[in-house]
């Protein structure tokens, strides 16, 4: 019998993942691995890791790696990419790290089109750190450090961080994904690879913002955690295309 | 006198609290005592633990390179300890869900079938509770009062999720030790 | 007098609120998130804030609004992101805005690691940001004692109108003990030079920079005749059978108690050995270490780090007598044992010698 | 479809037990094992007698790499 | 060989283009900001990138991600701005990454003044960051030496992959002297360690991460024994008068040259004083000091601070002979006339006792 | 005679400002004087400072001053804010401060509707450090650090902050002006009481971005820099209300 | 209007000779001195024999606070 | 031998060029010379001043709190800068622009009517190289053909402004010192 899923070669073999069970990170891991080798770029691939849960990337992920000091995955990606543009860059990062203290970073490489490709995991918490509020953290959500849920009052609403930089003129993709799901996890996929593809057709900025579930933090079950995702969480943060300057195929 | 204990197991089985409701207990008697957790990415993937030292003294580090005592709840915690136990350690190991641990001559082992104990007592939850009743006979040095007190505080405003908790400890305490066949 | 049992990141947060802060700002790193999340859920309930900011930059810089405004405030992280507040701590220092600012510090340099580790000791008490500047550095060995210091903190900073840290670690961040806490301050006496609009006043001005630098030095002269001051009247330490000893450990925060753990062991083989902790590490006890220079043979410096703290032993010894060092960086945590066996060691050279 | 042999093999080892996979398969094929694995969890299995289409919508949706399928 | 006249900024940004420098990212501050401008000029036309980053901490980043790939690189900023950077610094430590880190000081703390100062040698000096680390310090003395110390920080940067910092400050930026450049470098050797995408190797990876703090020990060890491989070969300093002088000066950078006028003069009216100038802050130029020790009557350190430097003399000398301080802080800038006032005076101290 | 002009009493009398000739800074500091005082809040006003060509608007306004550091002034705002809610608080700051190292503060002080009242001089250049390129400089505009102008391949383009916090929920009342004339001059003030009425009532966030001469850096003379106002810089950054979430009056 | 009597004052030594105040002058009533002030700037002047209006735009735009404007 | 000169005016007047023209021209005349200007909010508001200092051996210190020469260009300038000249120092300036002077008795003061001197050659901007002719002549250090050389190499690629600038200098040079009935 022949395997149909053989394994993605720019996926480490025979590691454990330290995610927490039905932790969407694995998934987008798997999918960037695949991308990058349907695209043929893996060899020349440098992924940024955040300080986030998906820190060890590394482990998991078989391209070259470096870590960024929280929220600066952008800015190593700047370095990097204008250092080295034939380079293929990826900024992995939480949305604590890209849309927090990240915010400054996330925005202006957007604004100067970088050219690489950021990718967003929104799973509206603080994840590495025990679950605190996030930008994308929901109203009434109830985190660590929202114990009777987020207020708009003390804490601000939903930040829709791709939303703004969607706006920018040096962003060339920017698409709101979900992986909750076979059909999702497709999208997503197809996703990235147009986002990459903005990227080595060197069209500047793309970004791809997953929505993502962090079962643990949300106290919910992996599947409760989807149909959160479906029934809420995409309610705030709409899935869809955001902003797409390709060039038109003509 | 100074005893350290290692609680682990997987992250709902109630690691934590055992250690938290067994070191009050302790503060209770009046013993210096620590309480300390894994945390970070060390707590992601399931696995929990903490140690507790308990002492007539300062106590000079809560951490525990090799604990006296090692409270097991589950295997892969069992198995991936076990070396640190004393030589002359003792340890304490759920047999419903450990049906054998490593092989090592210098310590003792004590099953506690907690998960049968605790559908004996309708009470699927009281594992933990039932594992610390015996944990205390054994290392008999804190008063059982103040173990339900410690309980009781813990479970603060649950009456009824006090109330079965420390009857499972009381349970794991006077069963102890248990006869089991898988040994 | 209420013993309760708890985490040293808690006992933080709940000192603080007793000693009458009213406002957190802060970002959340391993391992001091629980001092935030007991803020989060406290602070509220004393009719304070609780605000999560955006990174531990805008955090120190929310302190120096409310504490502009006469507030007591605190903001709390770990390593790295202490050094993304240094800006605003020399903007603090500068200001003469009082605040009490928490490092649980952890494994570094860079991402490191979140175990506990003493590698920021030269950022604390040097004032690690730009300029000429320090601020009071209290180093809790216990839960008690981050309790107690935290609300000495506060005052301390109140007194000289200057930042104060609490330079703890991981270890006793994460480490749950017996606290007695101080009783809760209920009204705190007025702050003369606060901001607070200008009234019927003239209008007020708080500004580190001018254009002339005859004033900045002014100004400059002026804070540290402050320090001065502060180390006349604030140093700390605590001794430990010290009297007889022939050689004496230096330590502080967890190193300090291991130290004396290993002491403890030593002792009964009849090494008479002591230890001087300090408490304050700006300003550092230099008068206990010259005193006790003259009468042993041995100093052994122990630290989390590969030596920091050690420069302020050597300049308070000024070489009068060996000053043996024993670190371990990066996080990894030390034994009584592992201390001992290192007096036993030193002990035997000074014997043979 | 149905004459085509596939057949569902879990690396129980790396397998978290989420149980994401058994959800999203309509064919009901997989089960949690009453086993742990060294990691801690309860991994899945293939249940007996179920017959696996090679959907594939298994293999999305796993979050650890760890559910291979296998045709003729 | 061409004589240029130019200010200390730009021979900042000429000598790193020729030490082969093809990528800056940096945010402006005066006074240092001529550096990003003669950059943002330059670096295009020798087929470089100028990025004016959105702020000092993006800068320092960007310099981590061009690093990381084998570029020299290099950011420059003025005190506030480089205590913004101090976690960055953290990581290129921890990353070992090498990389050139120019700090143009100004008056502090906060925002301070924008005369030249030196108040932030301890955050130089003692790796101003989180964790165990130290950089390399250069401290030029005239435009030219900002010409040559550049040019050797890359070489530096490279040879023991750290980040190097070259001190200097508003006077010595902004000021115009003749320099003569070191010739260009073309090409560079290849970085074997370098990032550059896995290619037909394996993938490599860059992180100061580990979740093991045994892991962080041993690569805060390591670090240790480069740098005192670095304290062992890379120590720079000058020497004037010494050889027969009764009371030396030891100052660093401006101040340097201020205390070497003063010397020329109190040497007229036959007053023995000589000089001891720092090339390199860190590694610190100790055994100079302790050689010279025991044939003099005393040292006077000069400092634009309230005395930062002062610390690692007084570790050097360990007691054996006075050490007076003179400082300016804040932005003052002393004058010859009042060095050598100084130097009369304790002079005249020295002789009576 | 009657003095038509009084001096503003929120304005220090006899101090020569150290601006250049033409710059728009003074006007603004007039307008907020003024503003303050009609709307009676002086008294209770705190303004925060910036490091920029106005870090010592302090010694012209009248009010309680603080300065901040660079790029911090929403954070210092919103901590004076959070402590003391009946204080009336102005942060005032150059593009370069908010819009590029303030860019986090900015965004999220905003997405949080902070009760203060921003107000952003939007001079397209860094002034006070020389005339370095800043967030809003113009496409082939040039600079010190843009030698040849701007371009948005290394430089990225004009950012529009304004309009981006303008999207938020949390933001009161948004609007840009200029102050190149006497009607613009009076519509700045109209917008500055907006803002500040909307602080007033305690409806979030406001921020008033004025259009501001800096003639020494453009290489202007001063007429010929409200002429660049109106011909270049209002077509990239159009004057008008950009967002206005006040209760509806009935 | 032209009855009234208005008169533009300007504070010299804080002027700094912008023109801004001449520009939006319709009635030609503001000129550049011939002298400097203590700050080193040809401040303005009244024209003689122009009349002000008092209308006030001089005053609007000034950014030193330089213009009185005084009516009966 | 030292000499200290500050060069002292408005914004526009070509403060800062003249230091540098007359620095450049000493580093060909293998001087040390360093060059220093205020810079940052010291600048706002249209001032402008530089020192240069020239000398034989290495210089302590570009900074002079009190100057050996001071070139003032307007009447500010010359009021705020003329007590930091050192006694017995020497102060150009600009007749045209400064009518007079607080009294100092123990300088020299050498008026140069520069606008007028450049409506004569036709070149309004040229008052500050007439100056520097001036100050080149006073001085007597630096070498004609060395600043003539510096001047061109200052108006790099603008040959029509060089030439001028250095008719400019020659002329201040060979009319200094100017009869000047305002003395
Ligand atoms: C300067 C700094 N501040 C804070 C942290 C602690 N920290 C690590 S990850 C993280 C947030 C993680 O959240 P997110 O970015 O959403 O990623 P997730 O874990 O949810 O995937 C924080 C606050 C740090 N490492 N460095
Ligand atoms: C941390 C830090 N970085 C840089 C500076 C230097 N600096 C002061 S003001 C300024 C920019 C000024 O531009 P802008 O904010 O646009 O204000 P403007 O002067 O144009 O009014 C800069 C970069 C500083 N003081 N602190
Ligand atoms: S905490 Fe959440 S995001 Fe992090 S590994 Fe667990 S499930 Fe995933
Ligand atoms: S491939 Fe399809 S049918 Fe087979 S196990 Fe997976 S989901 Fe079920
Ligand atoms: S989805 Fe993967 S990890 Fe989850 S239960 Fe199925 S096989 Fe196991
Ligand atoms: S530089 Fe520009 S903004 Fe600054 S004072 Fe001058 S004109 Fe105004
Ligand atoms: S008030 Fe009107 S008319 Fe009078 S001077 Fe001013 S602008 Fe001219
Ligand atoms: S607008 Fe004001 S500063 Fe400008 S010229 Fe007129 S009076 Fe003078
Ligand atoms: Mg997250
Ligand atoms: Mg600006």
């Amino acid at each position: 019998m022949k395997l149909k899923n053989p394994w993605p070669i720019y996926f480490k073999k025979d590691v454990e993942t330290h995610y927490c069970p039905g932790c969407g990170h694995g998934i987008v891991h798997r999918l960037i691995s695949e991308a990058v080798e349907e695209l043929d770029v893996g060899k020349r691939t440098i992924c940024v890791n955040p300080a986030g849960c998906a820190v060890i990337a590394y482990n998991y992920l078989n391209v070259d790696c470096i870590e960024s000091a929280h929220g600066r995955g952008t800015a190593v990606a700047t370095g990097l990419k204008r250092a080295r543009p034939d380079l293929f860059v990826i900024s992995y990062q939480g949305d604590g790290d890209l849309a927090a203290i990240g915010t400054a970073e996330t925005i202006h490489s957007a604004n100067r089109g970088e050219c690489f490709t950021a990718v967003l995991i929104n799973n509206a918490v603080y994840g590495m750190t025990g679950g605190q509020m996030a930008p994308t953290t929901l109203l009434s959500q109830k985190t660590t450090t929202t114990p009777t849920g987020r207020t708009s009052g003390n804490d601000g609403y939903p930040l829709h961080i791709t939303d703004v930089v969607a706006t920018f003129k040096g962003v060339a993709y920017a698409e709101r994904v979900a992986v909750n799901g076979p059909a999702a996890v497709q999208r997503a996929k197809k996703a990235l690879k147009n986002a990459f593809q903005a990227q080595i057709d060197g069209l500047g900025y793309s970004i791809i913002e997953v929505l993502s579930p962090c079962p643990v933090n949300w106290k919910m079950s992996p599947i409760e955690a989807w149909k959160w995702i479906d029934d809420v969480l995409s309610k705030e943060f709409p899935l869809g295309v955001l902003a797409d300057r390709r060039p038109k195929a003509v | 006198m100074i005893v350290k204990i290692l609680f682990a197991g997987s992250g709902g089985q109630g690691v934590i609290s055992m250690g938290n409701v067994f070191a009050k207990a302790a503060m209770l008697d009046d013993y210096y005592v620590t309480h300390i957790s894994s945390y970070g990415a060390a707590v992601r993937g399931g696995t929990a633990n903490c140690t507790v030292c308990i002492s007539d003294e300062e106590i000079a580090s809560p951490v525990a390179s090799s604990p006296d005592y090692i409270v097991a709840l589950n295997k892969p915690s069992a198995q991936s300890f076990i070396n640190r136990l004393d030589p002359g350690g003792q340890l304490l190991y759920n047999s419903d869900l450990i049906d054998s641990v490593p092989y090592r001559g210098d310590i003792d082992l004590f099953p506690v079938p907690a998960n049968t104990a605790a559908k004996t007592l309708k009470n699927d939850k009281a594992a933990n509770m039932i594992l610390l009743g015996s944990l205390a006979k054994l290392t008999n040095i804190i008063k059982t009062e103040s173990v339900h007190e410690s309980i009781n505080s813990l479970f603060e405003g649950k009456k009824k999720a006090a109330v079965s908790s420390v009857q499972a400890f009381d349970y794991g305490f006077s069963g102890f030790p248990f006869d089991n066949e898988k040994k | 007098m209420n013993k309760e049992f708890m985490s040293g990141n808690h006992s933080f947060g709940e000192a603080a609120i007793r000693a009458g802060c009213k406002h957190y700002f802060g970002y959340p790193i391993t391992p001091q998130n629980e001092l935030g999340e007991y803020m989060s859920e406290h602070l509220p309930k004393a009719g304070g804030v609780f605000l999560q900011s955006e990174s531990e930059t805008a955090a120190i810089n929310m302190v120096e609004g409310a504490s502009a405004v006469g507030a007591r405030v605190m903001t709390s992280s770990s390593s790295p992101g202490i050094s993304l507040k240094q800006e605003g701590i020399s903007y603090l220092a500068g200001l003469e805005l009082p605040a009490v600012i928490v490092n649980v510090m952890r494994g570094g340099p860079g991402l490191g690691d979140i175990s506990a580790a003493q590698g920021d000791y030269f950022q604390a008490t040097r004032g690690g940001g730009h300029g000429d500047y320090r601020t009071p550095v209290y180093a809790p060995a216990s839960v008690q004692e981050i309790a107690d210091l935290t609300y000495k903190a506060f005052d301390t900073a109140d007194k000289y109108r200057t930042p104060v840290m609490v330079l703890s670690d991981g270890l006793i961040g994460q480490m749950k003990e017996p606290v007695v806490f101080p009783k809760k301050i209920e009204k705190l006496p007025e702050k003369e030079w606060a901001l607070r609009g200008m009234g019927s006043g003239p209008s007020r001005l708080m500004a580190s920079f001018h254009i002339d630098p005859a004033v900045i030095e002014r100004h400059n002269w002026k804070l540290f005749r402050k320090y001065q001051e502060i180390e006349k009247n604030e140093t700390m330490y605590e001794t430990y059978m010290t009297d007889d000893a022939d050689i004496i450990a230096i330590a502080y925060g967890c190193t300090a108690r291991i130290a004396k753990g290993a002491i403890k062991r030593v002792r009964k083989d009849g090494i008479k050995a002591g230890l001087i902790r300090p408490i304050t590490l700006w300003p550092f006890p230099s008068q206990i270490i010259k005193d006790t220079a003259s009468k042993i043979k041995k100093y052994i410096v122990f630290e989390m780090s590969t030596g920091q703290m050690l420069d302020d032993v050597l300049l308070a010894v000024e070489g009068r007598i060996k000053v043996q060092f024993h670190g371990r960086p990066g996080g990894a945590i030390p034994t009584p044992a592992e201390f001992a066996r290192i007096i036993y060691r030193e002990y035997q050279l000074e014997s043979k010698s | 479809m149905s004459k085509t042999k596939n057949k569902v093999v879990i690396r129980t080892e790396y397998c978290k037990g989420c149980g994401l996979c058994a959800a999203v398969c309509k064919k009901g094929v997989l089960q949690t094992s009453e086993n742990l694995n060294k990691q801690g969890y309860y991994y899945m299995e293939p249940a007996e007698g179920a017959e696996c289409t090679g959907c594939m919508s298994c293999t999305l949706v796993c979050p650890d790499l760890a559910i291979e399928v296998y045709s003729e």
